[in-house]
């Protein structure tokens, strides 16, 4: 039963779609190696780790079907994005203030 | 899951009878049963616990007098690294889960196995695995002696066989994510009909709260011991200082990861206190929601301090604030359960059974540990106690005396369960209370020592210990007494004890209505969940 | 217990007391009440069971008052802390070394030596570092402790108030002899460390011949 | 990795249909839990390299001329391009279509095989110049600049084995399309090893990034 839902939600993505993702891929791609290139200081790893988040929620949420799936999955996601974000914040309460 | 039909061949078999195409034990190591891989990591952690028990017994041996005359010091820096080792990654840490969870789990939430059976004998093989890779590193090159932490850069160094002991726990590591992920899909996936998430057993709660830690908390762990494994193999610069690494981000890494740990040692437990307590009780659990709850945000907060490791370890004074005060709020989850499980018992009808005296027993030295925590986690009196027996004593109390002294108990409440025989009660009675004698005779004397300055991993020690060391030896022998008594009894009980039906302490959870021993399939018809799961129709509302 | 020989000794061992103080309190309460109600709830004397679901108010409760406890106590052991990590105008500055296995520290005129000799009276603030491992600096009678650290130079402050010898050791474990790196600071008065640290030849008393079980505890 | 993407039962014991258990939504939380596992494991190396390069800044900055740009950046193009074809062979078996499924599943091994082919003109041009661990002349160089390169051949290193190992997956599951194991009402297989195929890109797409566009 669960099986014929996740077929369904899968199937709403057409080649175009797929393709169409993929073109924006590769743009951002050149974006960040062409932003790289340009001094931006402090500026350029934060202007490359964001166009990496883009290019990464594009393939998680389209080639990886997470946009159709269950609640489920998002949660699943959370508890990882949270889990990421107190591992580096805690640590980094350490890294940014030794003396 | 529930449109399965049962066919009427397996009426009357238990899972212990072989049905298949296999005889003797490759019917065992090869099947996918859920019970018999619980039953298969029953017998290898116990093994491998009465390895942990010899050495711990010879460390203690040592202290007998000052000076290291049973050992010299490069015996005795292995002794504890494979004490810690082996009872850290191969007994604790699988402990509960693997066994009475792989067991009962599935029959808790009334489903026929895991979600994914052959994943879960992997896991075993998995285990088998690790643990020979680490036994291998004892026939290299010198037992490894770093500690069961392998804090760099001293592993780095080292010439004793690191390499081979690392790479042991990181496959352990692998086994314990699969299990965890299993548990989790089991739990979302296989509930029989009419089990919400709040109709669960607490012991699934708390194996579900277990299992995540050890989806995200292990996975840290391996790429650390890969990480030395790497820059040991091939001299890569990580970690050691000559090259520029920085041997606190090790420190932090390696407690990502075992600070959480701690939790999927005691959260398993906890479930099974939650069980027993209501079962003998004969009456519902008080504040089911809450204890269910508090073991989500136990495993969510173990998160959160784990640098409470590190304080004198050179962290910054602002990570020193946040994990200081972090550490304090996990206090209080653990406190709300014990607060909960001590009113469960109110206005009950107790019936002191083994299981239950052991619930009591953990509270007891539960409580010792948890507040000796407190000690801890308080920077000020951290700075003096850290690193030293104080250390020690307090996490054999809340390990120890908290965990495995329930996995005790737990075994003792659901043995009959599994093998359809009860043990010998006044026996099982006399073990714990030598047990419990024992055991705080060998670690409350560390923690006083531990406070007048002894520090820990020393094969010597100074005079004015000695009459400290000496109790806290005389009460490992009584403690190992204990052990054999309890364990002779249950083996005994498992094989010659008298026969009990389906329901002998009146439990109200799910594998009460099967038989004992349960069928291959757990029921003889999926069972419909319709009421809460400590549901005592004979009790007063 | 342990001798009084600094201020930061005396404030750690009553948090010690004021903690483990309410440890006992709550442990007797915990335990206290599991054995009433297993006495006063017995199967014999109480056959039937009463099914109490819960009870909100007690619940935030023993929610509320172990968070305000547990905050109190976080507070007062973060004060305790803070207040050694203030550095003196004053102070002294002693290089301790940490290898395996063994201590050595160095002053500032560059003198050398195995054993910690101390000024009386006089805030010291050990700079301490480590050769090749890490160590753990440990002083059990002045309550402090801080590792030693190979790639990094990390501080810890001492206000030696008593003369006397005292036990150093380390605490974090550095391999094959780890539980015999140990050595002694001896606190000696201000005038005679003045004469032993600009030529050491001053005879300074004898570690020997200091009583020392006063450092070692009970 | 078969282990995880298929569901079974206790029937090995006992052999009869009754109870094969076949969970396909089941399974794919299984590979999500893995696939969480797996960005963990990576957690802590991105970890180490953030601290690593807020303590050694201009170390890292200049290990950062030393690498190359142009191999990364084909590199990257290459692992998008393959995740696409990844998600066009799911497609294909979801409409129904085996030979074409085979095709895209078939062009993203041969993607992968260029990737690592990239990979080992590129290792090879940096052990060339001299730059591998433990090598003296990396030894000479400053500890942010060790460090920079032990992270740069450990992350690469371990991303390339999760490469390899995705291949290893997908060449079983073009075994199992040929010989309709996988079909058009049964492909949570080949599902899940796209879900894994995904996350290796993803990693790379923040490997590439952090090394290949500092300088």
């Amino acid at each position: 039963m669960e099986a014929q839902e996740a077929k369904s939600h899968s199937e709403q993505i057409s080649h175009g779609t797929y393709v169409l993702v993929w073109l924006a891929l590769i743009v951002l791609t050149c974006i960040t190696v062409a932003a790289s290139g340009i001094n931006l200081a402090a500026f350029t790893i934060v202007v490359t780790l964001l166009i990496a988040l883009t290019k990464a929620s594009l393939v998680v949420n389209i080639f990886m079907h997470i946009k159709f799936e269950d609640k489920i999955f998002k949660v699943f996601l959370g508890i990882a994005g949270f889990t990421l974000f107190v591992i580096f914040s805690l640590t980094f309460a350490d890294v940014f203030f030794r003396r | 899951m529930a449109d399965i039909a049962v066919t009427p061949e397996h009426l009357g078999h238990s899972y212990l009878e072989n049905t298949g195409k296999r005889k003797g034990i490759a019917a065992w190591i090869f099947s996918t049963d859920h019970k018999r891989i619980g039953i298969l990591y029953l017998i290898s952690l116990f093994t491998f616990f009465s390895v942990g028990v010899i050495l711990g017994i010879l460390m203690r041996l040592e202290m007998l007098q000052p000076g290291g005359k049973l050992f010299n010091a490069q015996d005795y820096n292995a002794l504890f690294t494979l004490h810690g080792v082996i009872m850290i990654f191969l007994f604790v840490i699988p402990g509960i889960p693997a066994t009475l969870g792989n067991f009962f789990l599935p029959i808790q939430i009334g489903a026929k196995d895991v979600a994914f059976p052959r994943l879960n004998l992997l896991s075993w093989w998995l285990y088998v695995t690790g643990a020979i890779v680490i036994l291998l590193s004892l026939f290299q090159h010198g037992l490894p002696d770093t500690g069961w932490t392998f804090y760099v850069p001293y592993s780095i160094r080292t010439g004793t066989d690191v390499t081979m002991a690392v790479f042991g726990v990181f496959i352990l590591g692998f086994s314990s994510i699969l299990t965890g992920l299993n548990f989790i899909t089991t739990i979302h996936r296989m509930r029989a009909p009419g089990m919400t998430f709040f109709k669960m057993p607490l012991f699934v709660w708390a194996l579900y709260a277990t299992a995540w830690v050890q989806v995200i908390a292990t996975p840290v762990l391996a790429i650390t011991l890969l990480l030395i494994i790497i820059e040991r193999v091939f001299s890569v610069g990580i970690f050691d200082p000559s090259k520029g690494g920085d041997p606190v981000l090790y420190q932090h890494l390696f407690w990502i990861y075992s600070h959480p740990a701690v939790y999927i040692m005691i959260l398993p437990p906890m479930g099974a206190v939650s069980e027993i307590i209501t079962t003998f009780s004969h009456r519902t659990v008080f504040g089911y929601k809450a204890i269910a709850m508090s073991s989500l945000a136990i495993a969510f907060i173990g998160y959160l301090v784990w640098g409470h490791h590190m304080f004198v370890g050179g962290i910054s004074e602002t990570a020193q604030f946040v994990f200081s005060l972090l550490t304090f709020l996990v206090a209080v989850p653990s406190g709300i359960k014990v607060f909960n499980w001590v009113a469960t018992m109110y206005k009950g009808s107790i019936d002191l059974q083994p299981p239950f005296l052991y619930v009591m027993a953990f509270i007891f030295l539960f409580s010792i540990g948890g507040l000796t925590g407190l000690v801890l986690g308080s920077l000020a009196t951290d700075v003096h106690v850290t690193a030293t027996y104080f250390v020690v004593g307090h996490f054999h109390y809340i390990i120890f005396g908290g965990g495995v002294f329930i996995f005790f108990g737990a075994l003792h409440y659901w043995l009959p369960k599994m093998f359809g025989r009860m043990y010998n009660k006044k026996v099982a009675n006399w073990a714990l209370a030598i047990l419990f004698i024992g055991f705080n005779m060998l670690y409350f004397p560390m923690l006083v020592m531990g406070y007048e300055g002894m520090p820990r991993r020393y094969f010597t020690y100074l005079p004015q210990f000695e009459t400290w060391q000496r109790i806290s030896v005389v009460g490992s022998w009584i403690l190992v007494a204990g052990l054999i008594i309890m364990l002779t009894n249950l083996i005994r009980g498992v094989f010659k004890g008298e026969k009990v039906g389906n329901n002998p302490w009146g439990g109200t959870t799910l594998e009460w209505t099967t038989s004992s021993p349960p069928p291959p399939e757990n029921f003889e018809e999926i069972p419909v969940v319709t009421h809460e799961p400590y549901y005592h129709p004979e009790a007063a509302n | 217990m342990l001798p009084d020989v600094q201020n930061h000794a005396r404030a750690v061992d009553d948090i010690m007391r004021f903690i483990v103080g309410t440890d006992i309190v709550l442990f007797l309460i915990v335990i206290g009440i599991m054995l009433l109600f297993v006495f006063k709830y017995n199967k014999k004397r109480h056959p039937r069971a009463v099914n109490i679901h819960g009870n909100t108010t007690l619940e935030v409760v023993w929610t509320v008052v172990p968070v305000a406890l547990v905050l109190f106590m976080f507070y007062v052991g973060w004060e305790g802390y803070i207040q050694t990590r203030v550095v003196p105008k004053d102070a002294m500055p002693v290089k301790v070394i940490g290898r395996q296995w063994n201590w050595s520290f160095q002053y500032e005129n560059g003198k050398q030596s195995d054993t910690l000799y101390l000024p009386q009276g006089q805030p010291i603030k050990c700079l301490i570092t480590s050769l090749d491992v890490i160590h753990g600096f440990y002083i059990p009678a002045f309550r402090e402790k801080q590792d030693a650290l190979p790639d990094r130079v990390r501080y810890m402050m001492l206000y030696p108030e008593k003369l006397g010898t005292y036990e150093i050791t380390c605490s974090m474990y550095c391999g094959l002899n780890h539980a015999l790196m140990a050595t002694r600071m001896v606190v000696v008065p201000k005038d005679l460390f003045t004469k032993w640290v600009n030529t050491g030849v001053v005879s300074v008393p004898k570690v020997e011949s200091v009583d020392t079980t006063q450092a070692k505890g009970s | 990795m078969s282990q995880i993407v298929e569901p079974a039962s206790s029937d090995v014991i006992h052999g009869h249909e009754a109870h094969v258990h076949k969970d396909n939504q089941g399974a794919k939380i299984g590979m999500w839990l893995f696939l969480l596992t797996e960005l963990l494991l990576f957690a802590g190396l991105f970890l180490l390299y953030s601290a690593y390069r807020y303590f050694h800044s201009d170390a890292f900055h200049r290990a950062g001329l030393d690498m190359h740009t142009l191999f990364g950046t084909l590199n990257t193009i290459v692992l998008l391009t393959s995740s696409l074809t990844m998600a066009l062979s799911i497609a294909a078996i979801q409409r129904g279509k085996k030979w074409l499924s085979i095709t895209f599943l078939s062009s993203t091994i041969l993607l992968g095989l260029s990737f690592l082919t990239v990979k080992y003109f590129e290792w090879s041009s940096e052990i060339a110049k001299g730059i591998y661990p433990g090598s003296a002349k990396l030894l000479d160089r400053s500890n942010g600049e060790i460090l920079f390169f032990g992270l740069y051949y450990t992350m690469t290193g371990l991303h390339g084995l999760h490469v390899i190992a995705g291949m290893i997956v997908l060449i079983f599951m073009l075994v199992f399309i040929v010989r309709d194991k996988i079909t058009k009402d049964d492909y949570i297989k080949l599902e899940n090893a796209g879900l894994y195929w995904h996350l290796v890109d993803i990693i790379w797409i923040f490997l590439f990034p952090l090394f290949y566009l500092i300088n």
